[in-house]
């Protein structure tokens, strides 16, 4: 009844829940952490009920740990965009060049589909408004922020991440 | 919001979160700011989010309205319920001290159930008038 | 330093609720309320180390989750009309 | 000092968010500007140090009252429609209320001033005996659960009315489209 | 040793929170919509992660800094998934995007 895959799933989110548990708490009696016990008990539940958790993707324990090698890429990335987005704000001229281009993901999981279009949106200069099977409609500040995207760097390193094995 | 997919992905792992955030504050409501009130509101908050995401009708299917109604009507059966019980035991109304041979520890166990009746009180009022809102 | 901090967000606060008032189309209104919420959480976690009590942080916890439902349910809103819609009555195609 | 400051700032912002709220044609941007006002409200409670019920400001404010608006909005509609008209007998009411209510403030004791009744007929023995009677760290819980339990027991029962208000109102009877009856019909 | 700490962290906060103003004056000055989302963005991202990692600097590592860390990852999960749930529905709602308006 339970697969392997299931398995995995339902205890990730356990564990996750747990160790989230743990780092709010701050109180570690032996009643307030079986109080916490049985609550993540009860949300695993709830989740399950409510079929939150993605069993159709063939994924492993804990698929945010891959990606935060990726995470210290992006807030430099991030950084880099901001400090374009200021001078171009600050300008008194205001020099940006509105424009709308479609790229390609070359993800296969929905997560990490939804990992790059949050990443897109999440560079200032570029935010990404439709996403349809493979295509990425974006909407960029400048010139720059699209040559970004086009030169693929970050695409890459997003289907990296996937593929990376934890 | 079907057609949403950063959305479902995205409300796919905020909810469990959400939901585990508000049992933190309803069990931690003795040591820091919160309690069952806010507690209840927050539990409530993560079903509205599944509901307006994935629709009225899936949240039927995880929660049924009659379901929802009898615990609300239970958050305060056990309220009144930890109070007649002091009653039983030989104290007044919602005295929570005779509740166990130590006063202080049956003053923190009044406490907890009754907060835990504000909460499924409160919880279960938020989502029923959710679905009185939302039509489907 | 951090009463720089407080009185700066201060000032953003109330350019937020300027933007906020001033603006044309329901979606500014939205993006308005968006960063005010942000504004929010940050001016709530600052607050609680002026005042040496970082327990306040549960609150900007609290806005940090919750924020982001109220902006949903408005789109969601704004979108169809009602709240409860789901995918058994339309026909969207489920991507 | 710095916080007297930061909450007059906090309440200018208030009052011109009410102001705007109460200017607004279109309710779905007023409905927007009330998340402001109870965002700034929940910020100025946690500047008087009311922390529980700035929490509790948070979590109904921000999510759940919005959401109430908008299902509210669905069954009315978006645009306020009765004119705006100033009736003369309405605004002198009002500014004799005002009026009173401002001659009323003068009796009012000071901000955080210790020697007022409140401070000093019940909130010494709770502060005092709280840690020994009660042995809950936070104050405001052991008042709210147990020295005033009826008080809260009364609240979770208007909550619970309110509920019942809400479906015996809205909640049932309604027919879908298809023209058939409610799963809710239990 | 701490002092430095306090300056460094004094730093990041007083820049987040200048940060955060500059997006909000992109806010009034860009053209249209859609680039006004750019400029917001700019708060969602520099002026959080800025303010946050100097008050996690200032406080030192506790469980504190641990709940300063989550409120940030949520603000940095969930303004973005608004930000395009918004410009998504701006784009359905009809509403047009200015493009190369005054080319650079």
């Amino acid at each position: 009844m339970l697969d392997r895959n299931k398995c995995y799933h339902i205890a990730s989110l356990f564990i996750s829940l747990a160790i989230l548990w743990l780092l709010l708490s701050g109180h570690y009696t032996l009643l307030i952490t079986s109080l916490g016990l049985l609550s993540v008990l009860f949300v695993t539940l709830i989740s399950l009920r409510m079929n939150l958790l993605p069993f159709d993707q063939p994924e492993t324990f804990f698929r945010f740990m891959k990606y935060i090698p990726y995470g210290f890429w992006l807030v430099l990335e991030i950084l880099k965009s901001n400090i374009d987005v200021c001078k171009r704000i600050l300008n008194p001229r205001l020099p940006i060049s509105p424009r709308w281009v479609t790229i390609k993901a070359s993800q296969n999981s929905e997560f990490a589909k939804i990992v790059y279009a949050n990443s897109i949106t999440l560079t200032p200069g570029t935010i990404s408004i439709d996403v349809e099977d493979e295509n990425i409609d974006v909407h960029a500040l400048s010139d720059i922020g699209v040559e970004g995207l086009e030169a693929g760097d970050m695409d890459k390193k997003v289907s990296q991440a996937e593929q990376a094995y934890v | 919001m079907e057609h949403h997919l950063v959305l479902r992905v995205v409300a796919r792992l905020l909810i469990p979160l959400i939901m585990l955030f508000a049992l933190y504050v309803q069990f931690h409501g003795d040591y820091g700011p919160g309690g069952g009130f806010q507690a209840g509101v927050i539990f409530a908050a993560a079903f509205i989010l599944y509901g307006i995401i994935y629709g009225v009708d899936s949240l039927r299917e995880v929660v049924h309205p009659g379901v929802v109604r009898s615990l609300a009507a239970f958050g305060v059966l056990l309220y009144a319920g930890v109070g007649v019980t002091g009653m039983l035991m030989g104290g007044e109304f919602l005295n929570y001290s005779v509740l166990s041979t130590d006063p202080v520890a049956g003053q923190h166990l009044g406490i907890l159930l009754i907060e835990a009746g504000v909460g499924i009180t409160v919880a279960s009022t938020m989502i029923i008038l959710f679905y009185a809102f939302a039509r489907p | 330093m951090f009463e720089v901090a407080t009185y700066l967000i201060l000032f953003a606060m109330s350019l937020a609720l300027i933007s906020a008032i001033i603006g044309k189309t329901v979606y500014e209104k939205i993006l308005a309320v968006n960063i005010f919420g942000t504004v929010t959480v940050l001016f709530i976690a600052l607050f609680g180390f002026l005042t040496e009590r970082p327990e306040f942080l549960d609150i900007a916890l609290v806005y940090a989750l919750i924020n982001f439902i109220a902006t949903i349910a408005i789109l969601k809103f704004f979108e169809y009309g009602d709240m409860g819609r789901s995918s058994h009555i339309n026909d969207e195609a489920d991507i | 000092m710095t916080v007297t400051i930061i909450n007059i700032i906090l309440l200018c912002l208030l009052v011109i968010a009410a102001t705007a709220v109460n200017q607004q044609r279109n309710l779905f941007a007023a409905t927007m500007l009330t998340g402001i006002y109870s965002l700034i409200s929940a910020s100025l409670f946690v500047c008087l140090d009311a922390v529980d019920v700035a929490f509790t400001e948070a979590a109904v404010g921000a999510g759940i009252a919005t959401i109430l608006f908008l299902g509210t909005l669905a069954l009315t509609g978006f645009e306020e429609k009765t004119e705006v008209k100033i009736s003369v007998p309405g605004l002198i009411i009002v500014l004799i209320t005002g009026g009173l209510l401002m001659y009323g403030i003068q009796d009012i004791p000071e901000f955080g001033n210790p020697d007022t009744p409140v401070q000093t007929y019940l909130a010494g023995k709770y502060i005092g005996e709280s840690a020994t009677e009660i042995g809950v760290p936070n104050l405001v819980t052991s008042v709210l659960a147990s020295y005033r339990g009826y008080d809260t027991f009364g609240e979770t029962t208007v909550i619970f009315t309110a509920g019942i208000g809400i479906l015996m109102l809205l909640g049932r009877g309604r027919k879908n489209k298809k023209g058939l009856l409610d799963e809710d019909e239990v | 040793m701490s002092n430095a700490i306090t300056i460094i962290s004094g730093v990041f906060i007083i820049t987040g929170a200048l940060a955060i103003i500059i997006g909000l004056i992109g806010v009034f000055r860009m053209p249209d919509f859609y680039t006004k989302l750019h400029a917001a963005s700019v708060i969602d991202t520099m002026g959080t992660m800025l303010i946050i990692v100097g008050l996690m600097l200032y406080s030192g590592f506790n469980l504190v800094s641990v709940k300063l860390l989550l409120i940030m990852i949520f603000i940095l999960i969930t303004t973005p998934t608004a930000a395009h749930a918004l410009a998504k529905s701006a784009l359905h709602g009809g509403l047009e995007p200015v493009l190369n308006k005054n080319k650079s």
